[in-house]
């Protein structure tokens, strides 16, 4: 079991399957609050569902909607269980404290270096832990 | 967060229920970003108007309701008060005076009339644009403010020299009873520094070129600040609109720096704050031919049946501009041409004579939206022609049409025609 | 004067006669101003559509003899081409919308209709306002521009920190339909340093002392550059308006420094271009007092029967300020509120309800002009109160009519109390 | 007879009697351009007439309407014979352009500091030369 080390965003205590991209997102153009997909035409993570993953990025992209379509995808039950990026803007920070999921950033190891679909992860934003067991352990 | 005693009365309730839930979500939000204070703003640009399906569901339950929700993230319901702060909207979801656009949703045009009314009662002004800065908001260098759409906030901090970070929906709704935001960002003179430079190698001149440079540079940068050597032509208000949307669209920049035309430094030492570049990136033929293709990357069919002019908004030498090209001319039949400006300079085009051009050549004029916000097309539209970087990059994700990018020229010619015939030249 | 191959065309007729006249002209205007070559200017503004009684007796002659004669200077009347230089017209005679001005004739309101028509086929944009910077027009650093309207030009150098000198009617006229204009003045980066050291020593933050402080400085300075010193808050847009608009009329102010918030320079030694002020000078308490006495020198009686608000022209903050001092009250029986904003922001006026707000009160959104430009005001107008420096100014010598110069809220109060309680405090 | 020397502005010769103010002068709300009258009303020359005189000035003030209604003068044929002034900028100048009479300015001496209400003066504007006959010799 790996174990990083970040900065709470958002607390909270919550676990499960990693959905990962080296991509950063769109909200706006970018994800539909409906289905909690990934729509934009030329992203890796096109056409797939980050609802009640652990949603793993580089950060955020695109237009001022961020916020609000996260926002949008917690009311429509699709927002992920809880996120891990790594380059704060004021969108992505945004859009983690509207979600109301546990979040973290700044960590001591890249995330997208060691976490990979399917892995399964508990992150525990309170105490900013978060506990990594491999998917093929 | 240190708080001063205004702000803690504000938290504790002292101005009331939603003046304390707004406070809240500062000090979430603050904390999530790691800011170590707020800073005073009167100059919020935000979305408060219902637009959209999803956000018109709440409509039933009221404007209060929909206020608490979508601009102060509290699910219990409180009443909003007057504004503190100038306070504007920006985009509307339709052209509530377009008929092609209403008779696509009377409901939507319903709730946006009536929430004009509940948030103009509140002090909020129906700019109903995404270019603030051309219906007279104009912050002057130094001014704090707190604004969404992210092709303001980047002219906002690199041709004002005024100061704001890409604000939401929720942080303007709490900015604007509060007149605080986060003290993070490129509110703090040490993050307006330029990180990169952009050697420039060709010339960039007339608008399509500025479009150009600004869609390759978003995707070279992304969220960072560059510095740009080499320009020699000077642009002017309508070529750094273009620019800097191409720029936010494809990546993130919010600020960049040309030294004789921005004005926070003179020279390209004082826009780096004396230390070197992190990287340095040239832009020439290659880089300018890179960015084309990929804005025209989704066309195939020369068909063109819409063309989009005016993203963002037109100002109305733009719309004198197409107007003198659609003089004494007339669309193919099966095509359309809509140009967008501001329903304050549509005025200003009704008045000079321009909309009774543009209309007698079978096009028309909008305002308040536009094509990718709203979703509107004329029916059955496939292959659509615009002027716009951040149209072509935007409206194909969005409703899955071809898109070909191009000069204003080019666009009229295709109305006219019928057929693309631009390229890069 | 030194001309290139295209102005030497230009002059020889190459582009017909109105051009060969304005070209005339502009060689003559440069030789008196002793410049020694044109600048190209793509950004006008200037006044074409025909208004006030004496220019009025040649519109039985068409508007084509208006532009040959008050716009070229050519006894010879020509047919005038559409513009090449992206052109505004800024402030028009009458409001030809508001019946109370409409009334007072007729024949203004239909030649000055009459004449958009025209100028609008042409090219010219009808921004029909004294602050184009307020309704799309914001030229970026380093534009050469060709303006009149002195509150304008003194923006536009100082806050934008682009270049004009003070144009006139003929000037800008040859200017449109030429792209040209005498390189001279503030055109020339060494004549833009500060000449003068203005020593700020009261806290200057309202918008009325920020008036106050323009009408003093402009004595003092008359036609040369400050610089500031000691100047804490942060202005913004309406405040550096009112600022320069005063500093324009009392003087012939036509640029300044704030290295704070002005873009040309950073520090005071950069505007002073490292030589010694020529003088300087102290604003303190007794300079504000006398600046106010000045301003209401010509006002004796307290029964105010004329409230003026906006000069320059309101932005839609202000629109929004005096409906939000309105809202609930009445205006006094006797007493007028006439509110001046431009056209395209009073239709953001009307659809955020202000419009409504300050009518219910009984006060009126007037656009287009001024009384102090039309010298249209309330039938038997005796005593004006008004929140603009520079109507405080010309009103009484214009008009005769004596003049309180206050805060808008002053204004407000007298409005509603029919007597003048104002003071500075 | 005195001579002063000054830099052409608008050609032509022409001569009459001074009217001097060392008070600048404003076009629009500055003077009545059917009578020719200066109707500013704290200036020392309010309610005098510039009509065929020499005029004498400091230089221009005021709103950019300057040129116009010195233009709406010389229609109105009341227009001063030549003019005479000190500090040059945009709105004097382009004033005396459109006035269409002589025009003198950069002086090699301050010509209000010389000539006087009444005296007769001579401007060759062609050759930069101002001749003075003192009103008392
Ligand atoms: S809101 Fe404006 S910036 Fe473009 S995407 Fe729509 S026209
Ligand atoms: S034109 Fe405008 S600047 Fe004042 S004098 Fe009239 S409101």
């Amino acid at each position: 079991m790996i174990v990083l080390h970040g900065r709470k965003v958002v607390g909270g205590v919550s676990e499960g399957e990693a959905l990962v991209t080296r991509e950063t997102i769109s909200g706006w153009g970018g994800i539909d609050p409906r289905t909690g997909k990934v729509v934009e035409t030329r992203h890796e993570l096109c056409g797939v569902s980050f609802k009640d993953k652990i949603l793993v990025f580089p950060g955020a992209k695109g237009s001022s909607g961020w916020s609000q379509y996260f926002h949008l995808a917690r009311l429509a039950g699709t927002a992920p269980k809880a996120i891990l990026y790594n380059r704060t803007t004021t969108k992505v920070a945004l859009g983690a404290v509207v979600m109301r999921v546990p979040a973290l950033t700044d960590f001591d190891r890249d995330p997208l270096s060691i976490i990979e679909d399917g892995d399964w992860v508990r992150v525990d934003a309170d105490r900013g832990i978060v506990e990594i067991t491999k998917k093929s352990s | 967060m240190k708080l001063t005693d205004v702000e803690q009365g504000m938290l504790d309730g002292a101005e009331g229920a939603a003046v304390q839930k707004a406070m809240d979500l500062l000090i979430r939000y603050g904390e999530a970003l790691g800011a170590e204070r707020l800073v005073e703003t009167n100059n919020v640009c935000g979305t408060f108007v219902a637009a959209g399906p999803m956000i018109r569901e709440f409509a039933s339950k009221g404007n209060d309701a929909i206020f608490s929700e979508f601009n102060l993230d509290s699910t219990e319901h409180v009443a909003m008060p007057p504004v503190k702060a100038y306070t504007c909207h920006l985009i509307m979801g339709i052209d509530s005076e377009h008929p092609e656009m209403r008779q696509v949703s009377e409901d939507a045009a319903r709730v946006q009339t009536e929430g004009e009314k509940f948030f103009g009662a509140k002090g909020i002004n129906m700019l109903s644009t995404c270019t603030p800065y051309q219906v007279g908001n104009v912050p002057v260098m130094g001014e704090h403010c707190a604004w969404m759409e992210s092709s303001a906030v980047i002219y906002c901090n690199s041709v004002l020299g005024a100061r704001t970070n890409t604000e939401g929906r929720e942080s303007t709704g709490a900015a604007s009873i509060t007149g605080r935001i986060p003290y993070f960002g490129l509110h703090i003179p040490e993050n307006r520094h330029a990180t990169h430079l952009v050697d420039v190698r060709v010339s960039v001149d007339d608008m399509m070129d500025w479009g150009l440079l600004g869609y390759a540079i978003g995707e070279m940068v992304e969220e960072d600040i560059p510095v740009f050597r080499g320009l020699e032509s000077q642009p002017s208000l309508i070529k750094l609109k273009h620019f800097g949307a191409a720029a936010a669209s494809s990546g993130g920049v919010e600020m960049y720096h040309m030294p004789s035309v921005t004005p926070e430094t003179r020279s390209e030492e004082g826009a780096l704050g004396g230390s070197a570049p992190r990287a340095s990136w040239i832009y020439g033929p290659q880089e300018r031919r890179a960015a084309y293709e990929k804005l025209n990357s989704t066309a195939s069919s020369a068909d063109v049946d819409f063309i989009m002019l005016g993203c963002p908004h037109n100002s109305i030498e733009q719309v004198w501009q197409v107007a003198r090209l659609l003089e004494g001319r007339r669309i193919s039949p099966n095509t359309s041409l809509w140009v967008f400006t501001p329903r304050a300079l549509k005025e200003v085009a009704d008045r000079s004579g321009y909309t009774d051009v543009i209309k007698a050549a079978g096009g028309h004029v909008l305002s308040d939206t536009c094509p990718a916000i709203s979703r509107i097309m004329p029916k059955g539209t496939r292959v659509v022609a615009t002027d716009s970087a951040k149209q072509a990059h935007y409206l194909p994700a969005i409703t899955g049409v071809q898109a070909w990018f191009g000069s204003v020229a080019d666009c009229v010619e295709a109305a006219v025609a019928g057929r693309w015939t631009g390229g890069l030249r």
